[in-house]
This record gives structure tokens, C-alpha cells and sequence, in this order.
């Protein structure tokens, strides 16, 4: 399950580091104890950016750069596209070979196709993820920064 | 790939794990396309030897029967070794009384037993907003919850002794931790998580002075070396089987027999009962006024075949096996570069239990990079998140031995571990 | 000595027992020097499928490890069968979530679990001295003894339904007995001592009027016949592995997945946690939040092996036989002199079980002749000793059938039922 | 393990009825529900009679009537010592075979030897023999007649 493409984000992570942003989300991962501190910046429409400063696995640590990568820059209905492949992914239990139009959606993230076979380290690669579905659900609903849980 | 290890000295005191490993067929278990299965997850279930399982099947193609009160063959085979099985664990931890030993399902069910006992218990064992409940910080979530859960519903205070640097107990304050206001006293014979083996004597000579009950938790000792309860001068001593070659499914609660008269019921049920009547009931007298409903039958069998087992073997012999194993792993570990042992790093009052971190390579992914050469460790909090807590570490990895256990694993494990540091380096 | 049995017609809807026998290897046991086996203890429990033995034998042999977290091998295998295990009985019961599908050790630590939720439960569900507890007198000790503790320690009204002379409830007055007091009604499904089956539909109505719970023992049903839990409209479902075909020391409480969120724990331990500080904890979710420890891992999976065998056949085609075969033993008892069926004398609305008297020859020495000839029966008050008062008597023998039971074992029965006459005669 | 004997005993039992006697206690076997009022006659040091009402299975009736038969005439000390014997022959879990010393203390008891190999009847034949004990103590110590379970 260990791709390359997962090494190399994981040595050299993009985008991390928390920079300014409209909302901030703290995920935790109980059964691990992986973390992240996660923050959004939408510029109107657009995906101004996402920062974030965690620790944890590489997979976890891996995946909020991949995240970084694809969604920085991007509508925010083809960021949610993005998120939605990504989650189907995850959640197919190995059961998804990525094809042509998935491999499209989801560039450098369908590396992690092979996580989805080992259930306990899904939520490792889901955690940023789900970080940034929360904080910009709070970015446009307004709500201040704030600690969840 | 794999480093050639250190010249080895023969160890002293180690067992005949060729011979012994031929009755676990699990043991043989190849996984991810050829690789030999090296399993050093013993301290969360030990694997389980033919003979108990031929046990097992016995029973269920043979005498398969609900116990106590029948009158046909089945029923009396069945009773016959279900009882039989209890004679066995009776023997086993050298209980003064066969009445002494109570089935549960596994460890956590007899140390709630106890809580809950003492909750609803009379003058002077009952557990209220006046008194205190003394555990440590080395405890199970097993036997953490039951006490918060304990203390939140009778207003009791819940104390705890902290932990050394180097993974003991702190007990340089144990008159302010155990006092007269103590009504019990729990704790842990050997860490799950840190290996360390518990000073019993100091601890219970301070119980029994204040007038203090005292449970042990012997999960990780009682398949590892003698356990003698009379010996531990213990009140209850809580273990689980599936952790020393038995079935999942069945652990053991040993209490004193005056307190097990003296004490109420937990469960209510079948079996538990003298005579019932729709106005009120009268219980059975140990240890079945704790054993509501069909038991785990082939389960306590299973456990009886399984304390055999290892009683054929010797638990001193399985001591002294786990003993040079440990000693070797530290060694052999201490060489790893960037490696922290969490817990004592000599094998002097220590389980066979190693929790360490590898730099700052995550638990995670230290435990999946050694499943793909085979090795199988486990990873996290291990049940014990206070430790990481107490040690500022977000989680270990964890190997640990049992009789089965050799050398060649555990230069296996230090080889995994080099790999482990090359990928991630 | 043997009675030629009455021309027997061919009985509608018989499955082909000649097959089904062949699964179970306690069928073929012999008994008391050549006496085949006749077994007819089946409400005590069942006996087990070599189809269930294998998947018990191959998690031992290949996936043995404790469950969750682990990042090796066995462990997930572990996982997977054991989490496998949880969506095979849900959809046995076609409960929405496999989330509502609570593993415990028998029916009776379901049973318990409920008593105690609702003890410490916040409003409006908590049961203290204000409220009341409605259980029946046809209950199983096992739903007798937890609400009596409940009621002694709560201080709230223990009440229930009585019987009619023909063995069912009798819910004459069932406006008085559940009332807007009421917390929770909890009563069994089919009667484990008459064999009678419940009417739900009128008693989960009231409950629902007046805002009670429902909890339903369904020990004697799940084996038997096809259980819906939403067709069934109770909050809360009871059931135990080792009378339908499963391993001892597996049990299913089933709940109404909101309640299962808003209730407290009960055990607490390993598993149950989502995160533990020594000063507080937080619970994971249901079902894992009433799993406390190390769950009984193979005995669930074995719990999955008996539901897809069970389901391989059909519980439809499974109660059709055995409504046969009991419609024919009532028949056939109804012949044998002094006899007195205790309980409802017809098949409609009846299980299998059949509880009788033979003159005042005392049930033991029933049992016993009948074992000489390899006969299995039960004798005593079965745990509802409350339904022996009920009738004046001391004791009944229970004869009770299952999906592998015979014509030809009716016809023992009769049989011997005469030797047990002419032998006290 | 129904010795004519014992079916013989249970059939036309011996000195059934309650009759005058210095203490009276009333056993029950829970598991069972068989039940025993049993009366101690003592005259000096001679069991004077025994005298009892119950019901029960054919052992438990049968072991009173035998009781009965061997108690009643006997030296107090004889007779405590053919209860001992009785205790042991039933506790032996089918391992004793009676010999010939045995058989002249027990007489038509030893039929009972059989049962002794059915743990779930050992408590249906004792029942009497527990009760008579019983009783003689408090006959002894001269408490008033009163019930225990
Ligand atoms: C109706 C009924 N309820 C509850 C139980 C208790 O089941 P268990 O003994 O498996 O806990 C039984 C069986 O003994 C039963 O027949
Ligand atoms: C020290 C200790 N206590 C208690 C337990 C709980 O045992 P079980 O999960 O079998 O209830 C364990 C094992 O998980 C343990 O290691």
C-alpha cells in the first residue's frame, strides 16, 4: 500500500503549515491518536487555500497534502466531486480498480486505492478529508473558527 | 534484506518451541503471498494448540448439553466437565476452593463484576460517596472505566498512583493514596502495555491495613507464570483465557469464599437462583449466584484443556522461556537505532511485553511495514492511553512472546524494524 | 416391549430430516451400552452442525487474533469475520442497522444489560420509585431475577401478567397493568416451559400508549421461526447462539438504534471507549459501547456459520416442521393414560416445547427411565418456577423438538413414556 | 439404577405418617422441589422413631422408607454411623462397590449404590438422611420443634 506517490508526499508534505483562513476544524482519530488542525480559505467560489498542521501516519500525513494538491485552486463543486470520488474510494474495501475517468477526478489520490483494503487505516486517509468537508461547511455557513472534536 | 544477526549465544532456560509450536496449526499460517507468519501479538491473544481444540470439538460432537439439573447422559457429561474444568482453574492458581472460581466471558466482565458487587454491597464493603477507589495509571481501560463508571454512580473518589520515568509504579506516596476512606484497592499484576510486573506485597500489606479489598488484575500474568492466589494475598484476581491458549469467550473472576457469600448478585438469572417466586428470589451459593444463565460451556472446557496444556509444559518453565526471550529482545532492540523502549528496559521484574517508538516514524506504520514481511505486532494505546499520555507519545508498537516464541523471531522483528527505518528514512 | 405406533399418516411439511442429521454429530451418539439417541432436550439447546464446528475450528486454525485496531493480517481477518458475523444475524432478524446488533454472552446478559441501561439512564427512560417494571409469570428466570434487582434497588413497582388454565397470558386487565407508570414491559416471545406463543401486537400497543419500552425474550422464537425485530415493534430483542444451532457463550441483544445512543453503558472496558484520560471517558458508539473487553470473537463468528445454516434451510420451512411434528406429538401424548399437558394443548399458536405430568409419578424418575432407553428429556421447573406454582405442581418433563427431530423420536417418546408407567405402575 | 429394592421401598414405604416425636424440620431440594417433614422420636439413647411425610421421587421416598427401616431401634451411636456410611457409599460418585462389611451396616441401603453414579440424584436420595440429622440435633439439644429450609 506504501505508493511512491504516498512516500514522497509524506517525506515532502505540500502546503503545510497553517496559514490565515475563514475556518479551522481540529480532527482527531481516537483509535490512533492521529491529529489534525486544519484551515480553509475560500476566495467566493473558488478554493483559496487549505492549511493544515498535524501528526500521525503517513498515510494520514499523505493524504492532507494530496489534498492540498487537488484541491487548492479548484470550483468548490469540483472540490466537492473530488472529496465525494476520493470517500467512494476509500470505502470500496479494494473493490474499485480506478479507471481512466477516475484516475482524472482524483490524479495523485488514487494511489491510495490500496489503503481502502486495510479497514483500519481508512480513517487514516480519511481524516483530512473529512477535516475540510467540516471547515468549509463552516466557512460558508460563517460560523467562526472553532474545536471540534 | 536481512542483516545477518549478531553472533547468538545459545540462550539458557529456553523450551523446546519445535515440539511446542506443532500443536498450533496457526503458527504454520503463511501470509501475503509466502511469507511465514511471525506472530508476536501474544499479549492481545495467544494462539491456541490442538489439543485444545480437539477438546472443543469433543465436546460439541459428543456431549453437547445445557448443564446443572438433567437427568439424561448429555446433561451429566456436560455438568461432569464443565464442573471438571473448574476443578482445573481451581488447581491452576491454587485456590484454597473449587467454589472460589467464577466463569465470566473474559477479564473485563470479572473486574465489573467486582465494581458492580461493590456498589450494591452492605456495610462494610459497600462503595460510596464517603469512600475511595485506589487503581493506577498502568491500568487497562478494562480496569479504568468499570472504576470511573463505579465512582460517577455512588459519588466515591477515584485516586490512582502515577507512573516512574522508567514504567513503574510510583508508590513513594502510597500512605496518601491508600487511606482509611479506601474501600478497594485495583490493579494490575503485569502491564499490557509497559511489561512491568507490579510489587504485590507493598501494595496489599498498605490494603490490609487500612481495612481495603484488594483485586488483581492477572490478565497478562496468569498465562505467563505460576499464579498462586493465595500467595498474592489478594481479595479477587480477575483473568481472561484467550490469552493463555484457551477459547475466546471465557475469563475468570477468583474471590475469597467470605466475600463471595457475603457479596450480592450481579446478573440475575437462570442458574443464579435457589428458588424464585414472582414476589422474590433466593440465590445459589457461590460460585453460581455469579454465574446467570447457560454459561460458556465449551468454553470453561476449553480453558480446563487449555490450563492442562500448559501445566504439562510448567508455567516456571514457560517463565524462565519467556525470561531469556525478553532479555534477548532488549538486547537486540537497544541496537536499533532511533528505538525507545516505553516500560523497563531490563528484563528484571518484566513481562515479555516490549512497547517501544522508532524515532518519529508513527506506530502505524512501523506495524504495516512489518505486517508485509509477516511479523504481526499490534499498535496504538493498547488499552492503555493514560501510558501514552504519562510518556507524551501518541501510540507504540508493541511485540510480545509467549511459550512458542524463539530467537529467530525476534531477529526477525530487528530486521523488520531496519526495513521499517530504510522506508521511511 | 415397543408399541406398534398408530397407523401414522405422512406429516405435511416435514423436512428431510435424514439429511439434516447428518450434519449434527451428536445425533449419532449412542447412550447407556447401544441405546441410540433419541434428543429431545432442544429448549435447553440445540445441538451443533458440523457446518458451524468447521468455521469455529478454521478461525482457531488460520485467523485467531483479537479484533479491531490491528494492522496485521489475522487481525483484520479477525475483523472481518467477526464484524461479518454481526451483519449475518442482523439481517437474520432484519433489524434496519447492523449497528443495533449488540453481541453479549447469552440471552440472559441481554436480558441484564437492558435492567441495568435503564437503571442508570437519564429521563425519560431512567426507572426509579416512581415508575414500573411489567413482566409476566411464564417469564424464564432469566427475566424474572434482573427486574426484581432492578425494582429492589431502584425502589420502582415490579407487576406482571398471570396465566389462564390453558397456559396463555392472561391480559384481562392489561389497562391496570401497563399504565402511564409504566417504564418498561419486558416479556417472552415463546414460553420456554409451555410452549405458548405471545400475542405482541396487543401488548406492544398499550406499551406504546403509555410510552413504555418493550423488550422481548425471544430465545425460544429466534431458533424456530422467522423473527422480524420491525415487524415485531419492541425496542429492544433478546436472543442466545447455543439453542439455535451456534456455540455456547454468544448472545444478541438487539436495540432501537436511537435508544442504543441515548442509554448509558453498562460494562466498561477495552472496546467500548473512544477516548480515555484517567479523569473521564467517552464511549464509541453503539454497538461497540456495550462490547466491553474482548468479545467472545469465535463464538460470534460461529453465531454467523449457525444463521447461515439455519437460513440455508429456511426458518419458514423450519416452523412448518416443527408445527407438524408438535401437532402429532400433542396428538399421540393425548392418548397416554394419566398424561396431563401443562401449557396449551394444541399446536396453534404454540412452539415445540410440551411440558406434561404423568400421574404423580415425580418427573425425575420420568427422566430418568426414559434416559435408560436413551431418551432425552428435561425435568424440573425448567427456570420458570413461577409457572409450577402457577399449576400446583412440583415439576413438569419437557420433550422439546427441533429441526432435526423425528416422527420416529415422537413415537420413542410414547413408547417410553409406557415403560415409565408399567416401571411405577 | 431402580433396584427392586428401592422400587419395592418406594411403593410400600416403611413407617410413613407423621407421628409424636421431640423435634420436627421440613428439608426442600430447590432443584427439584422434593420436599421432606421428618419427626425424631428419641427414647434415652435409642432412636425411638422416625417418622415422616413428603414428596418426591422414587429415591427420595424410598431412602426415607429405608431410613426408616435401619434407623429406628438403633443405639444413637450405631445409628450415626450407618448415616456416615450412607454419606459415603452416596458421595462416591459410582467408586465404591459395596462389600461385605458395608452391606452388614447399610442392609437394603446399598441398593442405592447406583445412584450415587447420578450426581443430579445423590441431593433426592440424602434429603431424608440430612433431615433425620437434623432433627436429632435439635431433638438433642432440646430445641423446640420449628421449620428450616
Ligand atoms: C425463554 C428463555 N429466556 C431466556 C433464556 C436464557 O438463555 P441463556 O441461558 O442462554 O442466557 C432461556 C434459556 O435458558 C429461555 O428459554
Ligand atoms: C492487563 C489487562 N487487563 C484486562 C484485559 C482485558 O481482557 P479481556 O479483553 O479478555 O476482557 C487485558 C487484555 O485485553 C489486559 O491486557
Amino acid at each position: 500500500m506504501y505508493q511512491d506517490v504516498i512516500l514522497d508526499h509524506y517525506k515532502h508534505p505540500h502546503g503545510r503549515g497553517l496559514r490565515e483562513g475563514q475556518a479551522e476544524v481540529h480532527h482527531v482519530n481516537p483509535t490512533c491518536g492521529d491529529e489534525i488542525t486544519l484551515r480553509v480559505r475560500m476566495d467566493g467560489e473558488v478554493v483559496g487555500d487549505v492549511s493544515y498542521e498535524g501528526q500521525g501516519c503517513s498515510i494520514s500525513q499523505a493524504s492532507a497534502s494530496v489534498l492540498n494538491d487537488l484541491l487548492v485552486g479548484k470550483e468548490l463543486a469540483e472540490a466537492r466531486k473530488i472529496q465525494e470520488t476520493f470517500l467512494e474510494l476509500m470505502q470500496s474495501r479494494g473493490q474499485i480498480e480506478p479507471d481512466d475517468a477516475m484516475e482524472e477526478v482524483l490524479e495523485d489520490a488514487v494511489a491510495f486505492a490500496g489503503v481502502s483494503k486495510y479497514p483500519a487505516r481508512v480513517k487514516c486517509a480519511l481524516l483530512s478529508w473529512m477535516a475540510w468537508k467540516d471547515a468549509t461547511a463552516q466557512a460558508l455557513s460563517g460560523t467562526t473558527p472553532e474545536e471540534t472534536a | 534484506m536481512t542483516l545477518p544477526p549478531p553472533t547468538r549465544r545459545p540462550l539458557p532456560g529456553l523450551l523446546d518451541t519445535e515440539a511446542i509450536r506443532k500443536d498450533f496449526p496457526a503458527l504454520d499460517r503463511v501470509v501475503h503471498d509466502g511469507k511465514k507468519l511471525v506472530y508476536l501479538d501474544n499479549a492481545a491473544t495467544s494462539q491456541k494448540p490442538r489439543q485444545v481444540l480437539d477438546v472443543l470439538n469433543a465436546y460439541y460432537e459428543r456431549s453437547n448439553a445445557n448443564v446443572h439439573r438433567g437427568v439424561h447422559v448429555l446433561a451429566e457429561e456436560a455438568t461432569a466437565l464443565y464442573e471438571g474444568a473448574r476443578d482445573k482453574v481451581a488447581a491452576f492458581v491454587n485456590a484454597p476452593s473449587r467454589d472460589e472460581v467464577i466463569f465470566t466471558k473474559n477479564a473485563s466482565e470479572s473486574l465489573n463484576l467486582v465494581a458492580n458487587m461493590l456498589g450494591w454491597a452492605d456495610e462494610p464493603y459497600r462503595v460510596d460517596r464517603d469512600t475511595e477507589i485506589v487503581i493506577t495509571e498502568m491500568e487497562h481501560h478494562s480496569n479504568i472505566v468499570p472504576w470511573q463508571l463505579l465512582s460517577q454512580r455512588t459519588g466515591a473518589t477515584l485516586k490512582w498512583f502515577g507512573l516512574t520515568d522508567d514504567g513503574r509504579l510510583d508508590l513513594s506516596d502510597i500512605e496518601q493514596v491508600i487511606t482509611e476512606k479506601t474501600k478497594i484497592v485495583s490493579f494490575v499484576l503485569v502491564s499490557n502495555i509497559l511489561g512491568t510486573v507490579n510489587p504485590v506485597e507493598a501494595i496489599v500489606r498498605r490494603a490490609q491495613d487500612v481495612g481495603a479489598l484488594v483485586l488483581v488484575d492477572a490478565s497478562q500474568a496468569a498465562p505467563h507464570m505460576a499464579l498462586d492466589v493465595q500467595a498474592l494475598g489478594a481479595d479477587f484476581v480477575a483473568f481472561t483465557g484467550h490469552k493463555m491458549v484457551g477459547p475466546t469467550g471465557i475469563g475468570v473472576l477468583w474471590g475469597r469464599q467470605e466475600l463471595l457469600e457475603d457479596l450480592p448478585p450481579f446478573l440475575g438469572g437462570g442458574e443464579m437462583i435457589e428458588t424464585v417466586s414472582m414476589h422474590s428470589s433466593t440465590y445459589a451459593p457461590a460460585p453460581h449466584k455469579f454465574e446467570a444463565g447457560t454459561p460458556p460451556i465449551a468454553q470453561a472446557i476449553g480453558l480446563g484443556a487449555a490450563v492442562d496444556y500448559l501445566t504439562a509444559i510448567g508455567m516456571d518453565k514457560i517463565a524462565a522461556h519467556e525470561h531469556a526471550l525478553t532479555e534477548y529482545a532488549l538486547e537486540r532492540l537497544r541496537d536499533v537505532p532511533s528505538l525507545r523502549i516505553i516500560g523497563p528496559d531490563t528484563a528484571q521484574d518484566r513481562g515479555s511485553a516490549i512497547s517501544f517508538t522508532l524515532g518519529d516514524i508513527h506506530p502505524h506504520d512501523v506495524g504495516q511495514v512489518l505486517d508485509e514481511q509477516g511479523i504481526a505486532v499490534r499498535v496504538g494505546h493498547h488499552c492503555a492511553r493514560p501510558v501514552c499520555l504519562r510518556y507524551g507519545i501518541p501510540a507504540t508498537t508493541r511485540a510480545s512472546f509467549y511459550l512458542y516464541s524463539t530467537p529467530a523471531e525476534v531477529d526477525a522483528l530487528v530486521d523488520g524494524l531496519e526495513q521499517v527505518r530504510n522506508f521511511f528514512g
